[in-house]
């Protein structure tokens, strides 16, 4: 099984991964050569990749100046940190609730994530917005990261990791002395990381990209994420500034592959629980 | 007053009864081993007994007592899991000092980082540290302390939940099957560990085992259970040689005790041309089983001499010799033990004559129970042969 | 709440210890409750009452119209084609992205070199910008300078107006729905393969399991299940809950050619304003889901196996 | 000191301009601090804000609106009625806001905001394609048939090369070019009844149906119509003047890009709707609707327009700054592709808008039957009057 | 020409040496018992001649024919996991069933759906179906055939791995401890079976355990491997008896052989006070170990009948008592195995004597290998006493 030489299958399997990647990797080939083009140089009927004049300084310095990126990219931080802090907070004392202990309202809850699971935020947008002017959130951290702090998802997620937890390691945790509080703290948590990391590039991704709620509730300057900030570089008519857009998109899309990449290997490795017998 | 005592506990997982009432009293510092069939519901008595599941009814007392209302980390209860059930983020050492931290730091003090901060808790700590590498050394894992239980050996990680469960002062010790999984001399050693552990601490102890030779070595009254049932619960002498139960008599002894359906009348049983005689017996003619222990039939390599029988399997094992014979009268299989130095020339299919002891003899109702016991052989020779 | 706690103590030992557990379960999951409640639940709610007015912005009164708004949802063109342009936009891209996303995982999960490579490369998609990378998805399918027709002009193949045409604009999008989502699901699936006992598949070997196609129906398949039902689901309700490509490519057009639903909802409820009648669409559209996920569960729960 | 918070749409076109302007606003009124709330993709995402907003606390001081949804502010009462600002300042047309301007920017009679920057449809032509296809590019067709003709001939050359790209989606603006060219009308006087179905419509929609047929029009989307014609892949591209400076930048030397008026089907009464926001007063605090109102002047005025006209392809909208030489007068001698705008200026009436609460769904009615005709699954007339018939449907019933 | 043959296998795992050049013959229809200490590579090699896992060298030959090129699959071996391996979502008799699936129906008529199409399968279908109910009967889990392994106690997977394997005519059968979790009675008749099955069959067995009675009583030969290399394969008998390596006789043999250290010089071994002559005993003044398994020594009330002793602990297992006894002169612990009846009367702490068999005492050298064999008692009687 670890044969390291070259065999047929393993050749058919490399072109089909290499292949693949080069279909998945495409848009940014694209993307990548874009940034460092001039914007006269953009659409052009002939198909090169490689920019003719390296624009790529110009395009990364307008990106850079045109708009504050290092308060964007702050914001994104903070936002994508306290809404992925929250989430998980919330999330998995209820998740474990629900998977090992005993509660008659467990099949309300499910009933209740799945709902949440349904509903996307576009729907449920205007209520929302209403209320937080009312309580005069708007334009704020908290504008932006409170209603994600629930995740039906991360509950979703994490009951699936939880259920298939052995009790006795929960039984040993109670006969040691803890509170139930203390086993999520000491027990589960530190055991979950699995879990959590795959959450964690779903999460962040998802609210590092996300546009449509920032622009429903920020309307200054000092909080716009990320992607509010690309709009600068982006109009409905004519001509955008393409090479810009696409430096800012390389600019703001770094950070996300860098901790997937930082992430991917710890989740990857695999859920066992070794302190356990068969 | 007993220490721990049970009384009538019943409990069914989803219409199965499992436990149908079990009683049990333990005194201070006494160890009960608890023996029965796979799946009987000894893992499921512990457990109620921990507070990790309830029973449908009776009550538990600890110390006198009542205990319902008791949540499982205020039970003081210490437990070896079937199942290890080792923290797999933490340590060999740190797995072993969480019981300790639990209960010798203060709340605030257990937290991370501010913990640390509180003055005091070093002290603590250090002195947490040290009793569990104490408790390691004499279960010879101290040079694992810092690997994790994915980094260990099945008995590895046995002999660390076990040292998690030993280094607290509890008020009560569960172990299920702890030693299970160690190979032979690791499990004399670790035996004796136990055995010692319990001395001192001097708490009621009930030890769930399917190894005869440590129920019957380590405990001071063994409990076996069968079919959810209570069935005998004795000193490890009595099980053995005084079974109250052709279930507890078919179920203790290695190699298994030899059965053999019989009529009993007016006092005389008879099978297989034998005729014994019982005390205490009164009943009107009914089948029963005769049981006798390997041990006490002996063997003759003429065939007259006894029942007559044919050798069919011999079993070496190493110190001792098991012979399967088959009786030619009946056709029943009978075990005999013998030493190997016994055994010398005895050849499978070979012709012998078999004795069987009768004073040793047991005699059992049809439905299970013990009926008397055998005062003589009323006639040990045979009345008529077959072919 | 606080109901169940107030239930005098019972006599019952077993009843005793399953309320003081239950106590510690709600408070555990109390403040999800609250946030769903407060997220989820009550604006819900609040657009189920927004259904039944005629409610728009930038009035400050609205009247309640009864079913008026669902009366006219039933003879609405465009809600009709949204609905349908989303069915067949979850029909090619939840399967095909779950399909793929397997595949990917398991070819990722048998080869040894350039693993994180790989694993990236797929799931760069799933962390795109989509408002970015509309514009280079409006490159690669454009007609005339579109590398992808140029690809296809120089195998003399007649490139299709990918984008421009109705005929062909729904089936793009998807191409771009799968392009996002088959990353999202390899990374599902690549956990759910590492969870897989390795001595499963020894004892399929021993078993005389010879090809790959046999060790994946006999251990593969079945040890995802639970793996799968999570994909499908998140699958689906993603599928049915497209909007961005759609808003920043086409607009739902041409001529409604791509509309669907949540876009059409967002049209209804912030361009023309009128949110009553966008509260109808999205109760129906919420109902849909309802129903589609109960169905699913039925179907497909009972044959999971769960370790 | 007074802050203003100001929001405007399309960043793309309008985010230098708006630097630029409120600078020197600020250096020239030190009270008054202008500061920007984030900015909106669209003029239509930009009105959906202005309308989620009303009322609250984060509804911005000024913001410019797109021409023809002036209207739907105005029936939703949000907004300042500027009309008795002007009548206050009195001298208006010396700060060369002509009636005809402020009319641009009035619903019913009321001063709803201040033409910002206003644009008309023009022809912009790839004139290497034209002279391949026969054509003479410095004298540049005058009429549709002509327009449609050249078209044909330059899609004919091959090579993925296309005729034509009118912008007829997004919304109903390149329609009305075609309509009001024909000297047509989109509802009747009293607005009660539909009226771009009548001969002049039918024409309309028959120019439209001929680009494709017979003068090489794909099926474009907004952004790859631009894009091929950026790239030389299209002959002509009709759109409007505000692009003008984004299509410079994205052809730079690839071809000679040139522009021209746009033919109007009826050359007499033929009229060309204007496109372009207008600046709009929303805070109801006094002090700051002064402060507003200045700076609306100013962002309005020959100093705005000085900025806005060659920052995007506007045509001016402030007299004063088209005629001084202060201002705009040398640009246009230097910049003649800048031109074409300037000279259908006489001929621009206001961008219809639409009455009722379904003005947004009309224009959308409008495009959806527009691409039936484009991509040929529908016959012009019948195209026209089904759309005619949905509109009609979604008029105010009163 | 042997059936199975091992030559000079390594592996090591991250540095770790963990086989050390393992070789091993077995003919047809030969049963090789596999024992070791827990870690010492017995699951490793047993994988390595599965194919599931490669060795670094050496060779492996199946009836002669070289393995190294044939995939697991192919080779036609049938293996019992130690950890089971069930599929758990198959029930019992669908996981039996999969290696007759495998086959018996083609590659088109095991795909699920399509299979069920083909013509044929539902005749083979059945058979496997018979099969697989025939051996699950014969291990007594025939009423369990419905379930799937997380509805069985552990007990009863290991049954249905067993009859996983053992429904198939493989060419070599492997075990790796597939009766550890069985009680002791399930456990004899598993046995059993199992020997039952290896004299049908004729094929190869290695079956590894860690019971030794296991291992003593149904092998033709036991292999003992520890620390990576095979130190003794043999017969149970010489293995018991006669163990070439002191680990072999310190491995084998429940209780635990004695080990006492001795000096030896010119053929004669002296310890506590005993002499012992050996033969073939040449080498010059050195340390050794005598070793005297615990049923070879005698015991006596009087202390002055044997070596001076004092009873430490007694340990009753039912048909014997074990008697731990420190030598008063030199401070060992010396293992006495007895039966009940020779053990009454003897209390903790009492002195008594002991008699050490010279003819059964065994002499190793300090690293290791056996030294010759006793001869006789140079002078069994103490020579000094400590106070
Ligand atoms: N949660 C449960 N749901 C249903 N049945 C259960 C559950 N837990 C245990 N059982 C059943 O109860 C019976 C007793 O289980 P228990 O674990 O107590 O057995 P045991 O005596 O410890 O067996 P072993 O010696 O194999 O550990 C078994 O038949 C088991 O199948
Ligand atoms: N994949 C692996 N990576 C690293 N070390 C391994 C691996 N597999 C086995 N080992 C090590 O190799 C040694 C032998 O393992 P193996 O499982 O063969 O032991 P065993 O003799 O079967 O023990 P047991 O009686 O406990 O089953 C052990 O020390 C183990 O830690
Ligand atoms: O872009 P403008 O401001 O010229 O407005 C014109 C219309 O939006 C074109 O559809
Ligand atoms: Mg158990
Ligand atoms: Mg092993």
């Amino acid at each position: 099984m670890t044969t390291s030489a070259l065999s047929l299958g393993r050749i058919i399997r490399l072109t089909l991964l290499s292949l693949g990647a080069i279909v998945f990797l495409a848009p940014y080939l694209f993307m990548i050569s874009t940034a460092g083009k001039a914007q006269s140089d953009i659409f052009t009927s002939s198909l090169s990749l490689i920019p003719e004049h390296f624009n790529y300084v110009q395009n990364f310095t307008k990106a850079l100046s045109r708009v504050p990126m290092g308060m964007l990219l702050w914001n994104g931080v903070v936002v994508c940190g306290l809404i992925f802090f929250f989430q998980v907070l919330v999330a998995i004392p209820c998740a474990y609730a629900m998977a090992k202990l005993r509660f008659r309202a467990a099949r309300m809850m499910m009933v209740l994530v799945m709902l949440g699971l349904l509903v996307p935020i576009h729907a449920t947008a205007l209520p929302i917005y209403v209320a937080f002017d009312r309580v005069s959130l708007l334009n704020s951290y908290a504008a932006l990261v409170a209603p994600f702090t629930i995740s039906v998802f991360a509950i979703f997620m994490f009951l699936q990791f939880f259920r298939a937890m052995p009790d006795d390691l929960i039984h040993a945790a109670r006969l040691d002395g803890m509170s139930e509080v203390g086993i999520v703290a000491r027990v589960i948590v530190p055991n979950a990381w699995p879990a959590v990391t795959a959450f964690a590039i779903f999460s962040v991704v998802a609210h590092w990209n996300d546009l449509f709620w920032p622009l429903v509730v920020i309307s200054k300057q000092d909080y716009a994420t990320p992607p509010l900030g690309l709009m600068y570089f982006r109009a409905a008519e004519a001509g955008d500034d393409y090479g810009a857009l696409m430096a800012a998109t390389l600019t703001i899309t770094l950070p996300l592959v860098a901790v997937f990449l930082l992430a991917q290997k710890r989740f990857v490795e695999g859920i066992t629980m070794t302190g356990l017998k068969g | 007053m007993s220490a721990l005592s049970l009384r009538g506990i019943t409990k069914s997982f989803g219409g199965n009864l499992i436990l149908k009432g079990v009683s049990l009293d333990a005194g201070p510092g006494e160890f009960i081993a608890l023996v029965g069939p796979s799946g009987c519901g000894k893992s499921t008595l512990l457990r109620i007994l921990a507070g990790l599941d309830y029973a449908d009814q009776g009550e538990i007392l600890i110390g006198g007592r009542e205990m319902s209302a008791v949540a499982a980390a205020n039970r003081n209860i210490a437990m070896v899991f079937q199942s290890y059930a080792l923290y797999p983020h933490l340590t060999a050492s740190e797995n072993i000092a969480v019981p300790l931290a639990m209960r010798r730091l203060s709340r605030v003090q257990r937290l991370p980082f501010v913990g640390s901060l509180i003055p005091g808790q070093r002290a603590i700590r250090a002195g947490i540290a040290h009793d569990a590498k104490e408790m390691a050394k004499s279960l010879k894992i101290d040079h694992l302390l810092d690997r994790k239980p994915g980094q260990m050996s099945g008995g590895q990680r046995q002999r660390v939940a076990l040292a998690r469960a030993m280094v607290r002062h509890p008020s009560v010790f569960l172990m299920d099957e702890p030693l299970s999984n160690l190979d032979a001399n690791l499990r004399v050693h670790a035996r004796g560990e136990i055995v010692e552990l319990h001395r001192r601490a001097g708490v009621p102890t009930v030890y769930v085992t399917h190894d005869q030779a440590e129920a019957l070595s380590m405990a001071d009254r063994v409990a076996v259970m069968i079919g959810g049932n209570l069935l005998q619960l004795a000193s490890p002498q009595a099980i053995y040689d005084d079974p109250a139960h052709i279930e507890v008599a078919r179920f203790v002894g290695q190699p298994r005790i030899n059965l053999l359906p019989a009529i009993a009348e007016a006092g005389i049983v008879t099978f297989g041309g034998i005729r014994l005689t019982l005390k205490n017996m009164t009943q009107p003619k009914a089948r029963v089983t005769v049981a006798i222990r390997p041990e006490f039939v002996h063997i003759s390599k003429s065939r007259h001499d006894g029942l007559p029988a044919h050798i069919e399997r011999i079993e070496f094992l190493g110190s001792e010799v098991i012979l399967h014979c088959r009786l030619d009268a009946i056709g029943e299989t009978v075990i005999v033990k013998l030493s190997p130095a016994e055994a010398a020339g005895l050849a499978t299919g070979a012709p012998v004559g078999l004795q069987l002891l009768p004073e040793r003899a047991m005699v059992f109702a049809e439905d299970g129970p013990r009926l008397g016991s055998v005062v003589a052989a009323a006639d040990a020779k045979r009345e008529k042969t077959h072919g | 709440m606080a109901s169940v706690a107030s239930i005098a103590m019972p006599r019952d030992p077993a009843v005793a210890h399953r309320c003081s557990e239950a106590r510690i379960a709600w408070m555990l999951a109390l403040p999800a409750i609250m946030l769903l409640f407060f997220f989820v639940l009550l604006p819900v709610v609040a657009v189920i009452i927004l259904g039944f007015t005629d409610f728009e912005l930038g009035y400050g009164q609205f009247r309640f119209v009864g079913f008026e708004n669902y009366a006219h949802l039933i003879t609405d063109r465009t809600f009709r084609k949204s609905l349908w342009n989303t069915s067949i936009y979850a029909a090619i891209v939840a399967p095909v992205s779950i399909f793929l996303g397997l595949a990917i995982a398991m070819l990722i999960e048998s080869e040894t070199t350039a693993r994180s490579f790989f694993r990236t490369a797929y799931f760069l998609p799933v962390a795109s910008l989509i408002v970015a990378m509309a514009t280079v998805w409006q490159y690669m399918f454009h007609p005339t300078i579109g590398p992808l027709n140029a690809l296809l002009s120089l195998a003399g193949l007649p490139g299709p107006n990918w984008l421009g045409s109705s005929g062909t604009v729904l089936y793009s999008l998807s191409i771009i729905g799968v392009w996002q989502s088959a990353g999202f699901n390899m990374v599902l699936f690549l956990a759910g393969l590492t969870a897989i006992p390795r001595e499963l598949y020894a004892a399929a070997e021993v078993d005389g399991a010879r090809s790959a196609v046999d060790r994946f129906f006999l251990v593969t398949w079945p040890m995802l299940g639970p793996t799968t039902l999570f994909v499908v689901t998140i699958s689906i309700t993603n599928a049915v809950k497209v909007f961005e490509t759609v808003k920043t490519l086409t607009e739902g057009g041409p001529n409604k050619a791509s509309e669907v639903l949540l876009f059409t909802i967002y049209q209804e409820g912030f361009v023309y304003l009128r949110v009553g009648y966008a509260s109808a669409m999205t109760v129906v559209f919420l109902l849909i889901l309802v129903v589609l996920m109960f169905l699913q569960y039925r179907l497909l729960d009972r044959r999971v196996h769960y370790t | 000191e007074t802050t203003l918070t100001v929001h405007y749409p399309m960043p793309g076109f309008f985010k230098d301009v708006m630097d630029t302007i409120s600078k020197k606003f600020m250096e020239e009124n030190p009270d008054i601090k202008i500061q920007f709330a984030s900015p909106s993709a669209t003029y239509e995402e930009g009105i959906q804000t202005i309308l989620r907003q009303a009322g609250t606390s984060e509804m911005p001081d000024v913001t410019f609106v797109g021409l023809n949804r002036l209207r739907m502010l105005n029936e939703r009462k949000v907004g300042v009625d500027l009309s008795q600002l002007v009548q206050k300042d009195g001298n208006m047309t010396e700060q060369g806001f002509s009636d005809t301007i402020l009319k641009l920017a009035q619903v019913n009679g009321k001063q709803v905001g201040l033409a910002f920057a206003t644009s008309n449809p023009i022809m912009y032509y790839n004139a290497d394609l034209v002279k391949a296809a026969g054509g003479d590019p410095d004298n540049p067709p005058k009429t549709w048939d002509e327009v449609i003709a050249l078209g044909g001939k330059i899609k004919a050359l091959g090579n993925g090369v296309d005729g034509i790209d009118f912008r007829w989606q997004g919304d109903d603006w390149m329609f009305s070019a075609l309509l009001f060219g024909a000297g047509g009308k989109m509802l009747n006087e009293d607005e009660s009844k539909v009226a771009f179905n009548g001969p002049e419509g039918q024409r309309a929609v028959e120019t439209l149906h001929r680009m494709v047929t017979e003068g090489g029009m794909p099926v474009f989307t907004k952004a790859a119509g631009e894009q091929a014609f950026a790239a030389g892949k299209v002959g002509f591209e009709f759109q409007t003047t505000g692009a003008l400076r984004n299509t410079i930048k994205n052809v730079g030397s690839k071809f000679d890009l040139r522009t021209a008026k746009i033919p109007l089907i009826d050359p007499v009464n033929g009229r060309l709707p204007t496109g372009g926001n207008a600046v709009v007063i929303l805070t109801q605090d006094e002090a700051k609707q002064d402060a507003a109102w200045t700076f609306a002047k100013f962002a309005a005025g020959p100093y705005g327009a000085s900025v806005v006209v060659p920052g995007t392809g506007y045509v001016p909208n402030n007299e004063l700054a088209a005629k001084s030489a202060e201002y705009l007068g040398d640009f246009y001698k230097q910049n003649p592709l800048f031109r074409a705008g300037l000279s259908q200026m006489p001929v621009m009436v206001p961008w219809y808008a639409f009455p009722g609460t379904n003005g947004v769904k009309v224009t959308q009615t409008i495009v959806d039957n527009l691409s039936r005709i484009v991509d040929g699954s529908a016959e012009p007339k019948d195209a026209l009057d089904d759309a005619a018939d949905e509109v009609q449907g979604m008029l105010p019933r009163s």
